[in-house]
This record gives structure tokens, C-alpha cells and sequence, in this order.
């Protein structure tokens, strides 16, 4: 709402386009320039890989969340689900070691089965919110605490491990470049595009808009409302699925800890992008970037130990909050506005 | 002018506006006296809205003055204004949907004693406000449950409720019907001989000769006149308006054939707020639905269209039976509505005219998996020359377009499903005689090409005028279908008001 | 700046009260080593999950370039492969307290005892109680460190006839464990003592147990790790609380220590030191009283 | 937007009164059964005197949250608030000891300061919200780090304890009783009251739902928008002030891990009272009822041991989603729908 009624205020169309589209590119910059100032190994080849890879978890959960939120829902089990998608991929893959070995085609099964579970999880979020009438926030806080507790539950309350040689297998997946970049940043970019297309350039991702815009108004356009809803929850599962099969052979296992408030990064990443958190209006490619600035607030300050380690959460504060702030260009209209 | 001046109230001294770039008023000169009625003319797009904003002060014009009480003011913003006596009646409804109508009314200027709201006093004061105007709603009713001419009723209420010395109102009665527009012009008559100063836009042209004192005319955000109602005739008025002569307002009637296909059937159905209708359509005809506000028109085609469930009856679609269960299975088979709330239903205010118009007909711009957009730049032009759309600027946000060519817009995107049943619910609320013109002709038209149309209209001229058949509904029934000779207004107020009523059979 | 001895340690973000002990340890080692040797320079870095403390320890290698590395793995298996990333690049590894999943990557081990922790706990129940006596026990977070404590706990408790109750996770949290302590009050009229295995949960369990004022029949608690109000309160011969089983916080400095030593001496330093988990009593409780560290 | 559509549907206005403002007494009532069929303890009297006790906190800090939500806006600082301020309470009241001694003044001098902190704290929110023009959910995912952060660093990243001497003077603010209810109960029943009271019968509360209903109309209205929406977040750092009140005393302490999740926690509490979470409908009576219900399934899983300690989380999803369906009626009206 606030967006809606402050966007006619807007005079001259330079500075409102300026800021939408740039403003997240600016922060990311600005970040980057402090980042070389504090350290100049943050430049180094190896940084900016590591960087580009970590982004990748939360840039392909957030793109998937870009779709629920554009449709005017919203998704907070994303954390809890990849947990339990990575739990469920070790078990089904530890378990296929005896059949089909150590080899590709295990992993390949871990794949398949985690794409599944991620498509089947979105489908259970999208049925709840549309058929059963239940506020999105509720049904996946509720779906939140399910998975989390399945992974724990699973997990016998330890962690779940990889067979060790099937991790061998699996290894490249994370840490392989091909061309010079990491698989997880190939994956990143794929579904970063497949996203944008999906979005801005079909007629699925104006219906997404639309529905996120007026429901009664999409609904009276021949658009079937929840069924589209549902979709983008499945978009959203599937896009946690790709996340999870490059994250399992990172770190080879998965505990009741792991994608601990993932959620609120991937919801984050999406509205420092430009999307609006009530729906109707999304960016791809500002998700994109609000995800290398949430990842490249944490690397920055793994490179100084200036500030109180305590202090990271403040820090981190922030500069989310200055970064959206300076985006939004309010600052330049304040004293033009008239309430 | 000169010497009326001296009394206005309110004043309008070359007052210019421009959006951004996009100028919408140019030098305009308008002023109000009490216990007058002032009307305000003019084509679609015209800046009437616009005018009347910057006189409630929710627009600053970018140059000229207000003189109010002959004394140059600069309003305050956001409605503060009505503090200064100066209330102004939005053309789009300006109510919180989920609260009621009493907190609405209310609103922003609430009665309390000791801090406390005082509940009992404001409930009261609504419902016999509500009498006075003929309302059968509770002042606990949400917004949201009542229809939209009920809805206007309580913008009507609530600015009259707020002891305004200054009253705008923006096309009011655009919703209402004839017998609700009675009761209106009722009070309006009281807030005049109380001498309140009344600025009324409106593109009934037959009203604004009955309430008002004097009429101004605005053409493309020029003044081109102001005169004493007298001295105007409807046809003078038109003329002005438009720039040239208005040649007959409906085509003429080329019987529909009888004999020809019957491309819609409906027998016996029950649905929510329909109550056993029967009825056929046939193939080239135009069938007119009248009846009184909350007849049924719109619950009964909602329900064939898929926007709500079929509890008993069938639909028949060149005889196959069919139950639509959503607006694309409608669609597909041919059959389109257009919702007569253009703001909460029909368009995306938010977004511009391009994807609002093909959102309906998205299928039809798909190549290869990807949005063909030079298709869509394509329809958009078809549609804007078709419909002369008039958006000064083409990248303006619908909910920022003038009322008349967000219905146009309306229209077009319907059109780009290309139905062989069109439904249109209410088509040319809030549009210039012109354009009104233009639309029944199109009708005409669609017919001509053997199209079947629905128009479903409070505005008994039009439904006169355009169809060749008119269903009467009351209470969810339909009371009566006149056809010919029958097809006049006294015969169809008689079906809508319960004083006849035909067995029809299906 | 180049040719100094740069160590990286990395523990997980202190969230509850022996973490932050770690954390006060580890600064004081910090501050010690580097005055002592003026060519170390430790860089401290917390992470708040796995996944960020892998992060941290990609940065620590990339940014820092770091000579040695002392880790507390916020979970054992997900930090091997980073760890062993870490030790191809030829640093030295120090592992404290959780060991990784797989055998000789680390150079240096320094741990904690977390079964002995659940057997001395539960040697102690027995040595107090009798047969038909009722326990109940509040655990902390599910994971490997819990289960190995509480599954210890259960072996050594078996056979000896007193009766577990039940068992419900607290989440090493004073809230938790007042909660948790409060229904299980509500739910069994006859409670002998508590297993309370943290002292942050013990603090929690002995204010729910004050309120309903069945604090002095007779019931005790026994917490873990060794906070120092608890450890006063042994020392004063609390009832409520007899004892307390270390799990020594300083562990970390101990690690670093042994690291910096590993560059500064001639001969070479390797192997594993594993702290052991005693018994605090009144007794010797005032041999692990820090009372200038936040635990 | 899902409601503003769902309501015109409901055709008779009975099942509609009924679900809205009986379905989470409804949900408590089945769920009280259950506690008392799985161990009739669970009615003893200490036992509805915890129950309600620990609603106590949740409840009130979900009162304020209730008029966040209404007029349209999100805190999800609630919790690092309520530790940030817990943890300068104590500190300040510690260092007061000197001067003050051990006695009430002490105390109410902590009090006071929790309540220019929890005002504070909130106008900061609210300031950020109206004047920068950011998004409430950005704004308050920050502060929520900040204040988090902060609260650890206070600590060094342990628990801040109060002064021994101090506790005794101020343990009967959470552990006695008057008139047979403890202090905190009668605490919430006050801010439930003056919530109900400023939210039904006050011109406040009509602006709070006029501006979640929409801002323009709002705004169009002659009512100070920005100014409403700052109130809300300042009475939700009073409510916050007000809950860390009767915290503060219950254990003495106050770290980094105090008020966890308590925003998640306090905002599931009003949704399942059925506000809505998009605004412009808010109701206290069921807020109430939701935070009683939340706590209710938290105690009757510590009263059973049927279901393994690892599912709790599972449990506790299920039964959310469930209470909230089964109130949104859905369930009768589901045939009758079109989409
Ligand atoms: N906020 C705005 N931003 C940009 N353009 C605007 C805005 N408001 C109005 N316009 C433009 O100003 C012109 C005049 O609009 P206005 O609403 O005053 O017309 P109108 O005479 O009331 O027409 P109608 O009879 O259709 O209601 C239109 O071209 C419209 O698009
Ligand atoms: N969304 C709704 N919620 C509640 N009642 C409704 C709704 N829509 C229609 N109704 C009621 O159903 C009845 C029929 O309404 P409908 O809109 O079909 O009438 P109509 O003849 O089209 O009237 P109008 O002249 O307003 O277009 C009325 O009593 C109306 O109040
Ligand atoms: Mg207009
Ligand atoms: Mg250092």
C-alpha cells in the first residue's frame, strides 16, 4: 500500500526508474567498494567464487519466492523444507548404495527423489492456501514446524550423513567449475534466467502479477486463480529442491539446524530487490541482487574483525535497512511530498 | 459571470494542471454560489475529475488560484478541506471495504464523549440519514456485502452528513437508477434551498437539465462555456461537448431474426440471489436485462459465466448442455462478461493499459511459450482506435485514466476474448453522450456480424434504445419479457416493480 | 603483516550461557598469546549455523590466509569437507570438543567428554537414590552432543530401578526448562531428583521448582558444563543442587594454546587431549570458579 | 486480498458471526478436552494458573500486534525487542543498586525504563516505516538483528543476570497472586481490556482499520496516516515494554536466546484470532484466544509422552493449521465454490 499511493507522487519518470531498476545494483556496489577498502583479498578470484556460490542457495530459494510473493502470498517453510528435503535425499541415497552403488546413478536418484519431495511440499503449501482457505503465513508457519520436526525426527535428533564415498561421487556438484564457475553459480544463473523468462516474458507470470495485484479482478479475467497460486508454490518448492541438491554435497548432511531462517533471507533478498511484499509486482533480477547483498554483507564481515563479533547482527541491520532506504530514493522526494 | 462572481462561494480563477508532463487543464475559469446547482460537462477525459479535485484541494493546480469566500486560498491537502466547508463526492468509491457503513460515514470525524466513541449517537444519526434517502441497509453492514450502487449511497450519505457550504460531487449518480437518482435529487433540492453551493458532474445529460441552475462546459481541458441551464438544450449541450453535431444517439433497430439459432439457453436456474430463470438468446440478438438494483442481473450471469455455482438448472450452449466451472471454460466456449465494477473487478489499477487489456484474451498472445508483446502493442492500438481510448499519456497507470476510458478500456479487453456471447453489465456507465454513441453502434454492430449481446442496464433509454428484447428481473426472477410495442418504459418499470408479471417459460 | 603466524578460530555464535563462556575464553586466550607472542595474530570468527560457519572458515583460508586453524564445528559431519578444504591448503588443524566424521584430518584434538558427562550424571543419581525413586529429565537441543549425553545417561541408569518419568527437550534454555519443569510438576506428584543436564536448564528447573515449592523435599538437581553461580552455589552447600558435572568451557583456550605452541616450540605438537568430566562437589568447587567470566 | 474477495461470498450472515468470533474458542475448548483425556492433571488448578501465566507474555505482546496487523503494517522485532529491553532493564536496575538500594524504587525505576525503551524502540520502527518509506517487513527484520545483536553483546554473549537482593523485591511481580490470579494474568486481562477498549470504541481504532483497509481512503479522510502508523508501533514497544515487565522477574536474567521466535509466535496468535494478516480487520477477543491457544498446545505436548519429543514441532504445525481451518469454516462452504 505504501508503495501504491506513494508511486503517483512521483513527478518526473528519470529518478523513479533510476532507483528501482539501479538501486540494488548501486548498494551491491557500494558494498563491494567497502568490502575492497577493508580487505583487497575480497577481489580475489577466490572470494568472488565463494561469494557467487554461497549467493546461490538463497538467490535460487529467493527466486522461487519471488513468484509467491508477486502472486501475493507468501512462504516461510522454504527453511524447514530444504532441511527435510536434504535429510530425505541422504536417507533415499544412503539407502540406494546397496542396489545401485556408489556411482552417478545414486546420485542421480537423490535428484530425482529431492525435485519430487520439493514439488510435492510446494503442492501441499499451494492445496492448504487455496483449497483450504488458509492464510498463506499460517499454513507454512504450520508446514515450518512440520518439516523442521520431521528432519529432527528423521534425524534421530543428530545428523544425517552422506555414505562417504557416495560424497565423493557427489562432490563436484558443489565444488567443480566448469568454464571457470562453480556448478552451484551455473545452477544460480540457469534458474535466475529460466525465473526472469518465466516472469516478465509468459503469459504464467502475468497471471502471477495479476492475482498478486486484485484476485477478484484476475479471477474475472479468465484466470484460474488457484490454480496459478499453486503453481507458484511449486515453483517455490522445486526452486528449494535445486537449492538442496547443491547444498547436500557441500556440507553432506542435513540436521534439525540446517536452513535455519532461510526463509527470512530468501523473503528478504526478494523485497530488497524491488518486489512488493503485498503482491502484484515482482523483479527477478533485483532478487538476484538482493541475494549477492545479503551474501556479501556476511562475507564482509568475515573480513574484518574490526567489530565486536556480537555486533554482526547490527551491522547486518543496518546495512539492510540503509540499502532498501537508498533504493527507494526516498530521500530525494521527502521534502516534495505533501501528507 | 461577472457579476456572479461577486457571490461565489467557491472560485476557479485560471486555474492550469499538468501531470508531470502531461497537461490536463489549460487556463480554466469555474465558480459556485450558494444554494446553486452548477454542473459540469464534458467529454471523457475532459478534466471534470480533475477540476473537481483541485476545488477539494486534493490537487494543488500548477498555476492559478482558489478564491473561496473572496479570499485566494490554498486548500489544505487530503481531504483536510472539508474542515473549510468544501466536501468532495470521489467519481471512483472512496470506502474502506472490510468496515461499515455507519464507521464510514464517520470516518475521520468520529463522535466521542470522554474519548470514547459514542456509538449509540453515530448508529442513529446513520440509519435515519439512511431513511431519508430511501436505503434498506443496516448501518452495521460491511461495505463489502453491498452492491455498488448501495455503496455509492453511502458516499452520497457521508458527504451529505458532513454540513458542507461547498458540495462536489463527481459523477454520482453514474451507478444509480432512476429511482434512486429520484430520491437523491430529493435532498440535493433540500441541501440547495439551505444554501448549499453544489458542484455536480454528470454525463446524464437529462439530469443535469433537471437539477441544474447552471451548466459549464469543458472540452479537452478547456473552458468553452458557462450557461444558464435555460438557455441550453440536450442536443446543445451534446454539441458543445463533443465539438460537432451528434447525429441519433442509437442506431437503428434491424429486427433481430427470430427464426434464427437460439445460441444460449437457460432453464430453471437457481442460483445465489437467482431464483428459477428461464430464458434463450438467439444468435445475432441484443437482450436486454432491466430490472431494479439488486434485481438478480448480475448474480444470474455470474452464475452462467462460472463466477459463482449453478445450484439447480441448465445452461445450454447451442443446445449442448454446459456448466462453466471458471471465467476460462466460459471463455473458451465463446461466452464473456464484463463486470459492471470496473475498479474492484474489471481492471488492474495499479498496471498499464497494455497488460490490463489483453489479461482476459492472454492465451491468443502466447507464441512459442513467450508473450508476443509487438501482438499486444498491436491490440492495444486496434483497441485505443476502436474504443478512442483517450490516455494523454500512453504509460499512465489505469487507476490514474479518467473514469469514461477506463470503461472503454473495459470494453476493449472483453472484446479481445472475440465472444460469440458478449454479457455486458452496465456498458457505458460513466461515459460522454459521444462515446455512448460509439458503443451502441459497436453493439449494433457485433449483432450485425451475428454476435449475440447481453446488455444488462439500469438506464431504461439504453435498454429501450439498444435491444431488441428486454428480460425484466425482480427478486432473482424474471418478471417479464417485452419485445416490440412492449418495449417502452412504462411497461418495464411495471414487470421491475412487481406490478405485473408474466409466466415465463423456459 | 605478512610474515606473521596467522591461526583462525572459528566457533559457532554463542547463543546460550557456555558458548559465551567459550567465547569470554577464547578472548582471553587471544589477548594472552598475542601479547606473549607479538608475531601471532589469532582472528576470532563466530557463525550462527553449519552452513555460515563453513562460510567463515572458506574466508578465514581465502582472506587470510591462515597458517593454523582451531575449529568447534557447530555439527560434526557438515564441517569436515571445509575443514579438510581448510587443511589442503596447508594449514594446521586443531579440532575442539565435537570431533569431525572423518579419522586424521585434524593435527590437534581437544575435547570434552560428553558420555562420561551422561555416566557421571547418572553414577551420581545412583549413589543418591533408590530403587522405585522417580527422575525426570530435560534435554537440550536434538542433536549428536544431546543424544550421546542422554543416551549414556540411560545405559548407566539402566538396572539400577529408579524410574524415568519422562524425558522432554528444554533446548539448553532457561524459559524452556522453567516451562517444561512446571508441567512436569503439574503431571508427577512424586519427583526424587532432575537430570537437568545443563546449568542454564538446572536454572530454570530450580525457579519452577521454588514456585511450586517443592523445593525442600528433598528433591535435587544435577545440571552440567559448570556455570559459576551454580558452581557457588555447590560451593555453599546448596541441597538443591549438590553438584554439577564439568564440561569445561576453557577448552577452547586450551586448544589454542596447544596450537600456538605447536609453531612456537621446537619439537612437534599433535594428539588428542580429552578433558575429562568431573564431578564438582562442594568440595572442590572452588577450583572451577571464574567468577569474571560471563558463564 | 484472499478475504477482501472470500467475504461477499458468505450468503447468510449466521455461520459468519459464529466462525469468526467462535471458532478459536471453539479450537481452545476441543483442545482443553484433549489435554484433560490425556492426563487430567492438565485441569488441576496450578496447572491453568501456568497455563494462563505464560500466555501472559505472548498475549500481550500479540494485543500490540494486533494493531500493527490491523492497520496494515508487521513487527518482527517483537522478540529481540523484548530481550534487548530485559537485558537494559537489568543492567540499568544493577547499576541503580549503588544509589537506590534493593528496594521498590529500584524496581520502578527498571519498570519505567522498560517502558521509554519499549516506546522507544517502537517509534524507531514506526519512524523508519512512515518517514523512510521502507517496508515494515525490511525495517523490522532489521531491527529484529539489531536489537538481538545488541542484547548479546550487552551480555558478552551470556546471560545478564539481576542483582540477587534486587530479584527478592521483585519476584512477586511474577510469582504472587491477587485475589487468587497471579500478577501477570491480571496485567494481560488489563492490556487485553485497554485494547479492546481502543480498538472497538475509539476513534484510534477505527483509523488503524481504515488505514489497513486501505491507506488512500485513509488518507483521503483527513487521517494522518503516517502518524496512526507510528502509534501502532509505539503501543506494540509499550505491550513489549509491559510483557518484559513480568519477564524480567520470572528467572532474573535476561541473553541473547530470550524471546526467540516470540514474533512468530505473538503474529500466528492474532491470525489464528482471526485478524487479518493484510489488515484492516482486527479483533483482540480472538487474539487472546489465539495466544491461549498456542500456549495450550505447548503444555498438553509437555503432558504426554505418546508422541516422540522430535514431533513436537510436527504436532504443533498440524494443530495450528488445523484450529484455523476449522474456524475459517471453510469446510462447510467448500462445495458451494467456484473458482
Ligand atoms: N494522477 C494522474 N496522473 C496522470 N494523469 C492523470 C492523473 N489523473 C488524471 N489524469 C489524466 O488527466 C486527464 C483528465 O482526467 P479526468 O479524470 O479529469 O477526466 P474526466 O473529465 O473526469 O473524465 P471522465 O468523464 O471519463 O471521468 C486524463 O487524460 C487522465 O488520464
Ligand atoms: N457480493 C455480494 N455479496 C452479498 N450480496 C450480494 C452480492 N452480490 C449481490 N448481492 C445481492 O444479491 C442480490 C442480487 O444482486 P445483483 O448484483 O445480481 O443485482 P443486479 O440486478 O445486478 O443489481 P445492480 O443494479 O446493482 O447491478 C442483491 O440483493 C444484492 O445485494
Ligand atoms: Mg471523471
Ligand atoms: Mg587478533
Amino acid at each position: 500500500m505504501v508503495d501504491q499511493t506513494a508511486a503517483p507522487e512521483k513527478q518526473s519518470k528519470w529518478p523513479d526508474i533510476d532507483f528501482k531498476t539501479l538501486g540494488p545494483a548501486i548498494a551491491l556496489l557500494i558494498l563491494c567498494v567497502i568490502g575492497y577498502l577493508l580487505n583487497p583479498a575480497f577481489l580475489s578470484e577466490g572470494n568472488i567464487t565463494n561469494l557467487l556460490t554461497r549467493s546461490a542457495f538463497i538467490g535460487i530459494i529467493a527466486v522461487g519466492a519471488t513468484f509467491v510473493i508477486t502472486a501475493g502470498g507468501i512462504d516461510l517453510s522454504v527453511g524447514s523444507m530444504a532441511a527435510v528435503i536434504a535429510g530425505l535425499m541422504i536417507i533415499i541415497m544412503n539407502s540406494a548404495v546397496d542396489t545401485l552403488g556408489t556411482g552417478v546413478a545414486t546420485v542421480i536418484l537423490g535428484c530425482g527423489c529431492s525435485i519430487i519431495l520439493g514439488i510435492g511440499a510446494g503442492w501441499i503449501n499451494g492445496f492448504l492456501t487455496t483449497k483450504g482457505k488458509i492464510e498463506a503465513f499460517i499454513v507454512t508457519l504450520g508446514t515450518m514446524g512440520i518439516f523442521r520436526s520431521l528432519v529432527t525426527y528423521f534425524a534421530d535428533g543428530g545428523t544425517l550423513s552422506l555414505n562417504f564415498d557416495l560424497r565423493g561421487t557427489y562432490r563436484p556438484v558443489y565444488y567443480e567449475s566448469v568454464l571457470g564457475l562453480p556448478v552451484p553459480v551455473w545452477v544460480f544463473i540457469f534458474v535466475a534466467i529460466a525465473g526472469w523468462i518465466l516472469l516478465n516474458r509468459t503469459a504464467f507470470g502475468r497471471f502471477c502479477t495479476a492475482i498478486g495485484s486484485s484476485e477478484a479482478v484476475a479471477k474475472y479475467s479468465a484466470i484460474k486463480v488457484d490454480r496459478i497460486k499453486t503453481y507458484t508454490y511449486i515453483i517455490q518448492g522445486l526452486c528449494v529442491a535445486l537449492a538442496t541438491i547443491i547444498y547436500v554435497p557441500r556440507l553432506g548432511s542435513a540436521s534439525g539446524t540446517t536452513g535455519v531462517l532461510w526463509e527470512l533471507e530468501a523473503i528478504a533478498a526478494v523485497i530488497i530487490g524491488g518486489t512488493v511484499l503485498k503482491g502484484g509486482y515482482g523483479r527477478i533480477g533485483g532478487t538476484i541482487l538482493g541475494a549477492l547483498i545479503l551474501t556479501t554483507i556476511g562475507n564482509i564481515l568475515n573480513f574484518t574483525d574490526v567489530i565486536s563479533n556480537y555486533l554482526n547482527g547490527t551491522m547486518q541491520g543496518l546495512i539492510i535497512i540503509v540499502a532498501v532506504w537508498l533504493q527507494r530514493g526516498s530521500w530525494g522526494k521527502n521534502k516534495k511530498k505533501t501528507t | 459571470m461577472d457579476d456572479s462572481s461577486n457571490k461565489a462561494v467557491l472560485l476557479a480563477d485560471r486555474i492550469s494542471k499538468s501531470f508531470g508532463e502531461v497537461p490536463v487543464l489549460f487556463s480554466v475559469n469555474f465558480d459556485v454560489q450558494a444554494g446553486e446547482v452548477h454542473a459540469l460537462i464534458g467529454e471523457n477525459g475532459a478534466g471534470k475529475s480533475t477540476l473537481m479535485k483541485i476545488l477539494g484541494g486534493f490537487h494543488a493546480p500548477t498555476s492559478g488560484n482558489l478564491i473561496y469566500d473572496g479570499e485566494e486560498t490554498v486548500l489544505p491537502p487530503n481531504g483536510q478541506a472539508e474542515a473549510l466547508g468544501i466536501v468532495l463526492i470521489h467519481q471512483e468509491l472512496n470506502l474502506a471495504e472490510q468496515m461499515t457503513v455507519e464507521e464510514n460515514i464517520f470516518l475521520g470525524r468520529e463522535l466521542s464523549r470522554n474519548g470514547f466513541l459514542d456509538r449509540k449517537e453515530m448508529s442513529q444519526k446513520v440509519a435515519s440519514w439512511l431513511q431519508e434517502v430511501g436505503m434498506n441497509i443496516s448501518p452495521n453492514d460491511r461495505i463489502s456485502e453491498l452492491s455498488i450502487a448501495e455503496k455509492q449511497m453511502v458516499e452520497i450519505v457521508k458527504a451529505m452528513s458532513r454540513d458542507a457550504r461547498v458540495l462536489i460531487m463527481d459523477e454520482p449518480t453514474a451507478v444509480l437508477t432512476d429511482a434512486e437518482t429520484e430520491l437523491f435529487f430529493q435532498q440535493v433540492e433540500k441541501l440547495k434551498k439551505r444554501g448549499v453551493a453544489i458542484i455536480f458532474v454528470s454525463h446524464k445529460l437529462a439530469e443535469v437539465n433537471q437539477i441544474a441552475d447552471r451548466v459549464t462546459i469543458l472540452r479537452d481541458g478547456q473552458w468553452i462555456a458557462t450557461k444558464p441551464v435555460d438557455e441550453l438544450s440536450l442536443d446543445s449541450m451534446a454539441q458543445m461537448m463533443v465539438g460537432r453535431e451528434l447525429s441519433n444517439l442509437y442506431p437503428p433497430k434491424n429486427e433481430a431474426d427470430v427464426d434464427s439459432d437460439i445460441v444460449l439457453q437457460v432453464q430453471n436456474l437457481v442460483a445465489p440471489n437467482v431464483n428459477n430463470v428461464s430464458f434463450e438468446l438467439r444468435k445475432g440478438e441484443i437482450l436486454g436485462f432491466s430490472g431494479l438494483v439488486g434485481s438478480g442481473r448480475t448474480a444470474l450471469f455470474e452464475a452462467i459465466c462460472g463466477l459463482s455455482s449453478i445450484e439447480e438448472g441448465q445452461v445450454y450452449l447451442d443446445g449442448q448442455p454446459v456448466q462453466f466451472k471458471n471465467v476460462a471454460e466460459a471463455r473458451d466456449a465463446g461466452v464473456t462478461y464484463l463486470t459492471k465494477d470496473r475498479k474492484g473487478r474489471g481492471l488492474l489499477l495499479e498496471k498499464t493499459m497494455r497488460p490490463n487489456l489483453t489479461l482476459m484474451a492472454l492465451p491468443k498472445f502466447v507464441k512459442n511459450f513467450m508473450m508476443d508483446t509487438a501482438a499486444e502493442e498491436e491490440a492495444l492500438k486496434r483497441g485505443i482506435r476502436r474504443f478512442d481510448i483517450r490516455a494523454r499519456d500512453p504509460k499512465v497507470k489505469v487507476g490514474d485514466m479518467s473514469g469514461g476510458n477506463q470503461q472503454k478500456l473495459l470494453l476493449a479487453k472483453i472484446m479481445e476474448c472475440d465472444p460469440r456471447i458478449v454479457i455486458i453489465d452496465e456498458p457505458t456507465r460513466g461515459i460522454d453522450v459521444g462515446t455512448k454513441q460509439q458503443i451502441y453502434h459497436f453493439i449494433a454492430a457485433l449483432a450485425a456480424d451475428g454476435m449475440s449481446v447481453v446488455v444488462i442496464s439500469s438506464e431504461m433509454p439504453e435498454i429501450i434504445g439498444v435491444c431488441h428484447r428486454v428480460a425484466v428481473m425482480r427478486e432473482g426472477r424474471i418478471t417479464g419479457v417485452v419485445t416490440g410495442n412492449d418495449n417502452n418504459e412504462t411497461e418495464i418499470v411495471r414487470y421491475a416493480a412487481g406490478l405485473k408479471e408474466a409466466r415465463v417459460h423456459g | 603483516q605478512e610474515d606473521k603466524i596467522k591461526i583462525g578460530v572459528s566457533y559457532p555464535t554463542p547463543t546460550h550461557a557456555w558458548a559465551a563462556g567459550m567465547n569470554w575464553h577464547a578472548e582471553q586466550a587471544e589477548k594472552r598469546l598475542e601479547e606473549l607472542y607479538p608475531d601471532v595474530d589469532l582472528i576470532l570468527v563466530n557463525s550462527p549455523d553449519s552452513g555460515q560457519q563453513a562460510n567463515a572458515i572458506e574466508d578465514l583460508v581465502s582472506a587470510h590466509g591462515i597458517d593454523a586453524l582451531v575449529v568447534l564445528p557447530f555439527e560434526s559431519d557438515p564441517l569436515t569437507d571445509p575443514v579438510l578444504n581448510a587443511k589442503k591448503s596447508g594449514a594446521l588443524i586443531t579440532v575442539v570438543d565435537r570431533g569431525l566424521s572423518q579419522p586424521n584430518i585434524e593435527d590437534i584434538y581437544v575435547a570434552g567428554n560428553n558420555p562420561e558427562l551422561g555416566r557421571v550424571s547418572a553414577q551420581y543419581m545412583k549413589t543418591r537414590l533408590n530403587e522405585g525413586d522417580n527422575i525426570v529429565i530435560l534435554r537440550g537441543i536434538p542433536t549428536v552432543i544431546d543424544n550421546e549425553r542422554f543416551d549414556a545417561f540411560m545405559e548407566e541408569i539402566e538396572g539400577s530401578g529408579i524410574n524415568v518419568l519422562d524425558h522432554k527437550h528444554a533446548n539448553w534454555n532457561r524459559d524452556d526448562g522453567f516451562e517444561v519443569m512446571q508441567d512436569f510438576l503439574s503431571r508427577f506428584p512424586d519427583i526424587d531428583a532432575v537430570w537437568a543436564q545443563d546449568d542454564d536448564i538446572a536454572i530454570g528447573v530450580m525457579a519452577a521448582l521454588e514456585q511450586a515449592s517443592r523445593d525442600d523435599d528433598g528433591i535435587f538437581v544435577v545440571g552440567g558444563a559448570g556455570m559459576k553461580q551454580i558452581i557457588k552455589r555447590i560451593s555453599e552447600g546448596d541441597e538443591l543442587i549438590p553438584v554439577d558435572v564439568l564440561y569445561p568451557p576453557a577448552m577452547i583456550a586450551t586448544a589454542m594454546d596447544v596450537t600456538v605452541n605447536a609453531f612456537k616450540s621446537n619439537g612437534p605438537v599433535a594428539g588428542r587431549y580429552i578433558l575429562g568430566a568431573t564431578l564438582i562437589t562442594q568440595e572442590n568447587a572452588m577450583d572451577f570458579y571464574f567468577p569474571d567470566s560471563p558463564f
